[in-house]
């Protein structure tokens, strides 16, 4: 039957030992994307979803329309959450390949849209973020510590324990609990800001989902209603060109760019690089104006590079060029931004490197006194009483019950 | 105290709640302007605008995902399905998403989503009009299942649908949204005026979730039901002058364990009935329950009178689900048993 | 809470009492819309998503390059099938007024789409149907005795009784069962697409839904399966600008066509006049060949009005003017389409009324002939016995076991 | 023979189905290139082409719909769920469309479609990779649901599976895909090589659906049970020094009650195991079913063990699934009753 089949079957570019290929990525030079109004016409601005926003150029200058302004401080603000960041990344997961935590995905190489998009918003907007959004948490003043705490599912997880690794939530930081699902947090981004508007407030939300995760339902459904409603949502597509082992043409990217998704709805969308934090800063901050000012949602692509392995129990060296990411053309988020900072005189390869190891202490630090509340072996534990809580407001007596049950086998008291 | 029949007290609850609370909305297919396809929620914009009763696209995931954001966001959003046979595409935002989010935060989110949806057969509404699957959400933790029997518990348990925390699936059973039904479909449907349970306050009351009624007191046998089978069973057991304790359960989940006990410990013999298949269907569970909490009293095995185990056949409907032959039929068996 | 509310909710031109208003609607002068060949890349026909392909003009002559090479023979049978399908659907619409069947449902105005369409399509391709496709199944040659019999759920319904009225299929003549589920049976139709490219046949398919349930998550997974694999598929929206009471606006309608909705997946779509059966023709035959040259889907809008009410159960007075219908600057697509016939000399007022006066005696008598095999009151009738068949290939034990119950109960033999 | 685990042996059915039949073709997310997260199809896209082995979008709802299509004309998809946890969004083309083709078409079309998917806890997988959904499809009719326990039931069963015209779920435990597991995660797994269900054919054969095995024989109880608690109750039975029937259901639909009727009536007394939560688990059904077949042979109640009431817990899955502790109070409960 093979031979004949007509079917289309999309194929990456590169597989393990080929040259990596990007040149199906088309790029914008930084600063040749114009800047409109951000109150414009959905339909006068249907480029945007084509080209692609860039504000720092191969030398580091930010250059054209869309140059936020933002202070030296604020970038150096950014540069040390992305560090802070990866080194975390980083530590976690090497505590999972010695045992220490059962799961970890790291955003290696994405840390840009995180930290930049996290800068653009206010602290009453809410947000809705993805399994590899820890950025956000980190920008929104989570502790180190509260992180690694529910990666342990110990005494001090915010989780209590129920949910796997990186599915954290910040109810008092506006981040709404990671889900395992992909893509259903998208609906819920959109009730939440169609509640903003019933409430007559001016609060917005945001919610992201990968490449992949854009074929799921809750994306159309998020969409649609975000399109019939105005709702004031910015909706994000962080397309890393991959899906665990599927490369975005498997969500319909070789076709269009996945920001052009809502165009059919009339949705505008901006593809913005993933990997220069002063655009994703910029175009987020635009994108925030519309929703505020009434101008309905946003679709946003991010196009960056999925640096690492899909999760821990992934190895990519299965199905793409191992040295893929290096070729990437935009680079790493976190070596642009230094250079940037660096070539407009803010910052030094010594300072850097001393913010490195500073991070590192401190991310030392916070794993220290994380295991302080105990790990998957040692430690204080969570009280196993607790598993039957939550699941209602009150627990019922069937719970009560069955708490008592296993009480009860394990000769402790309930 | 009014007359209503179902429809009228299920939009008086609505309407009781949209008042009283300014952070309930409601938000389904038809609903709006139109005022539903059943009018349950006929006149509710008018009273109360298209911002807080709002008619929403044909996406069934998308009205309930939206909902749990509306609801974590501080309104109260009570949903409609159309019928619950389009609740489907709804089923991973309630399984995944809606059951879950309070346990999986810790504690620390939640959304007070109701769900109103109608359900089962008995309007030539063939397989997409008709169907009964309130067994497929008592398996889920986290959610909270009823389904009343005449127009004062459905708006009693509404209210506390709506005021509860936790998200509650509501299931409306259509068949006797005018009137009770007692199996026969040659006879003119009777109109709620005639049953005590049309008698309905207008204001504000509420039925806590997770408690059965007895609806009917006897010796012999107990009858565990819920739905347009209470009707039946009712028929059934009055026709037949067997004494029986009829008990319509009202909520599935939380289900009051303590009245079927205290029942069947009286009886001795039991009888289940729904409309839905039997196989794994909600009866599977109530003889689980009854047989683990009540064994040493049975003196048969209990008895399930269901639904078919096929689709639901548009032609052949008045035989797929029970009407009082069968439910007669069974508790023949449970009599005779020995 | 409602007066500071700043949500969007889409509100339709008219409602009852106002005077209709369809100055929203965009239109394009007959003839005025080029045709591109059918392979032309996607991206270079943007427009025809925007634009009305129409061919009948307001004298009905056919114009410009979308008019389709069709005999007077031809186009003569396709007045007759529409006319047909409308004398079917006013006749068991007042079957159903009567009590005589449970429930009908018309594609009053909508006829153009399901014949022009049909005649379009080769035999080998296979028919995704909407409930108000029925026009497809008389134009496949399905009997009009058939699908009365279907509705009557009598000894020869097609569905052996298990579905309600409208639910037809017919296997010989491939069209599919139709389902009650919106919007199911698009993926079915992307499937069974796939399945011909992955055999190398050349045969296509077609699947049809309303403006309503494009909001559906099917609607979303067919066009991104459809553009991955690039099946050879027609996907069809009928914008009949109603999905029971809420206007398209709650689709998304009132920021683009329906036609641009696979725009962002790359997918071309072509808005057509619905009420132009040559336009309809022309169209679906340019997006046959393109899928059978290897080019992938097509999305076609069709935009028409739904003339009647949703179905038996629904009264639209309460919700639309009632003169909508006659204000619709489309027409009514068997009237233009006699025009058309008229003005080139092929048809007159005379034949008409013969031909009306003719079709109506045949839906007449195939009406006495399809309650010869039984009513819901009268005549032979379905075996009970056989609603356990076809649960699955071979009847269960169990379901063995059940008939014998029921058949028990009912003083029958089993 | 071959020694072969359960993914190996999962890969062996697909093999040989894919080389026997050549209307069959598989489909799902990261099945293609990769060979799956599990690497069930590991080297069978390199064997038999892309075109037979597809990658697909993260989609479910596609991956069902599109199969259905895929299936009326005229091949046979096994598709992949890469989680059982992901099934949600292609519920309603399962239930609305997979499961009642047949029916609603008068027996005119029909897709066989096989739905392969990794369920159940035990890896450390939290709430969305440890779920086990099974009773929620036994209460479809028109759909039949299986899960082996073993490599070797596990070949047989999916190609009977893939062999069948009838659409049928096919859950494969994960925690046994690289050996029995009895319940301590103390305890480093045993390979399937010490079991005699990893002997397996290296070619075609099949094992009919719906044929239960008895995999322990004795005398003073029965225990029904299926999948990864296969393992469990067997040696909660071995350690337990008890002589009971272990009860392999292996199909869930169609269920074997024969098989269990003929032990209940020998043994007298029934334990029902599984991970799932209880309330409205497929452990409900098995309970009735018993029960109506077998009441007057009962000494005991039916005991159900099961997973707790709550969604699955990451830190706690140990305490949160019946490991054999909790079998063998189930045994001494069904055992000392009376
Ligand atoms: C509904 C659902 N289906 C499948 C999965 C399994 N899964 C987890 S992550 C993933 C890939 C997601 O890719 P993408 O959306 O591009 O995000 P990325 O991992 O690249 O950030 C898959 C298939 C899931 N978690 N949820
Ligand atoms: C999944 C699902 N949800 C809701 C319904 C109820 N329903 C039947 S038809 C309809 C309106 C459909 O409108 P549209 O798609 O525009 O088609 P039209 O009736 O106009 O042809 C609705 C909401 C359904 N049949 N299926
Ligand atoms: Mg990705
Ligand atoms: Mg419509």
């Amino acid at each position: 039957m093979t031979p004949k089949s007509r079917l289309h079957i999309p194929k990456p570019s590169a597989r393990p030992g080929d040259e990596p290929d990007f040149s199906y990525l088309s790029l914008s030079e930084a600063g040749a994307v114009a800047r409109p109004d951000s109150n414009t016409a959905a339909r006068k601005i249907e480029n945007l979803a084509h080209e692609l926003v860039r504000v720092l150029d191969d030398d580091g200058q930010a250059c054209g329309e869309w140059a936020p302004e933002l202070s030296p401080e604020q970038l150096l603000e950014a540069l040390r959450l992305m560090l802070l960041t990866r080194q975390l990344d980083d530590r976690m997961h090497r505590m999972q390949r010695q045992g220490k935590i059962s799961f970890y995905m790291q955003s290696l190489g994405e840390e840009a849209i995180s930290i930049g998009q996290g800068m653009a918003l206010r602290k009453g907007d809410m947000m809705f973020p993805s399994y590899r959004n820890q950025g956000l948490f980190i920008q929104r003043g989570t502790s180190i510590v509260d992180l690694m705490c529910q990666c342990l599912s110990n005494t001090r997880d915010m989780c209590k324990g129920r949910q796997m690794p990186i599915m954290y939530h910040n109810k008092e930081a506006n981040l709404f609990s990671v889900s395992g699902n992909l893509a259903t947090q998208y609906p819920h981004a959109v009730g939440w800001a169609m509640a903003s508007a019933i409430k007559g407030e001016d609060n917005i939300s945001a919610a992201w989902v990968g490449d992949g995760s854009t074929a799921e339902a809750d994306f159309h459904y998020a969409l649609t209603f975000a399109a019939v409603y105005q709702a004031p949502v910015i909706l994000n597509v962080i397309n890393n060109q991959w899906a665990i082992s599927t490369f975005q043409g498997f969500a319909g990217g070789q076709r269009r760019p996945f920001a052009a998704r809502g165009q059919g709805l009339g949705i505008p969308g901006v593809r913005v690089d993933g990997n220069d934090t002063l655009a994703v800063y910029a175009v987020t901050q635009w994108a925030a104006r519309r929703a505020r000012q009434g101008g309905g949602p946003t679709l946003i692509e991010h196009v960056t590079y999925r640096g690492g392995p899909h999760s821990t129990s992934d190895d990519p060296s299965r199905y793409r060029p191992k040295d893929e990411w290096d070729a990437f053309p935009l680079g790493d988020p976190l070596a642009r931004l230094k250079q940037h900072l660096v070539v407009t005189g803010h910052w030094s390869d010594e300072q850097h490197e001393a913010l490195k190891s500073e991070l590192k202490d401190t991310v030392t630090a916070a794993w220290k006194e994380a295991i302080s509340f105990g790990t998957m072996s040692d430690g204080p534990k969570l009280d196993v009483r607790s598993m039957f809580e939550d699941v209602y407001k009150e627990v019922p007596e069937r719970l009560k019950r069955q708490r008592r049950q296993l009480m009860a086998l394990k000769g402790m008291s309930s | 105290m009014s007359q209503m029949n179902m429809i009228q007290a299920i939009n008086s609850a609505m309407d009781v709640m949209l008042d009283k609370d300014p952070t309930v909305i409601a938000i389904g297919q038809d609903i709006g302007y139109f005022g539903g396809v059943f009018r349950c929620t006929d006149g509710l914009q008018a009273k109360y605008g298209e911002h807080r009763v709002i008619d929403a696209p044909i996406a069934e995931g998308g009205i309930v995902g939206s909902a749990i954001g509306i609801g974590v966001n501080g309104l109260r959003p009570v949903a409609e399905i159309q019928f619950a046979d389009y609740v489907y595409p709804g089923m991973d935002q309630i399984i995944s998403e809606l059951a879950r989010l309070r346990y999986r935060s810790g504690g620390e989110f939640f959304s007070p989503v109701t769900i109103r949806m109608p359900c089962g057969g008995g309007i030539r509404g063939g397989q997409t009009h008709s169907q009964s699957p309130e067994a497929l959400f008592t398996h889920l933790s986290g959610i909270n299942t009823v389904m009343p029997s005449n127009p004062y518990d459905a708006k009693g348990l509404l209210i506390s649908a709506i005021e509860s925390d936790d998200p509650v699936i509501f299931f409306e059973p259509k068949r006797i949204y005018n009137g009770p039904f007692d199996g026969d479909p040659d006879k003119p449907a009777a109109p709620w005026s005639t049953h005590a349970g049309g008698e309905v306050p207008e204001g504000y009351y509420s039925i806590p979730l997770g408690k059965a009624a007895v609806v009917e007191e006897g010796s012999d046998l107990t009858i565990i039901t819920y739905g347009t089978m209470v009707h039946v069973a009712q028929a059934a057991v009055r026709n037949a002058g067997v004494s029986a304790d009829v008990i319509d359960i009202r909520t599935l989940v939380p289900l009051d364990i303590e009245t079927l006990k205290r029942s069947v410990e009286k009886t001795g013999r039991c009888l289940i009935a729904h409309e839905a298949s039997k196989f794994s269907g909600f009866g599977a569970e109530l003889t689980a329950t009854v047989q683990e909490e009540c064994f040493w009293h049975l003196q048969a095995p209990i008895e399930r009178v269901a639904g078919w185990e096929t689709p639901y056949p548009h032609a052949f409907e008045w035989d797929y689900f029970p009407g009082q032959d069968r439910v007669l039929a069974g508790i023949r068996n449970v009599m005779e048993a020995e």
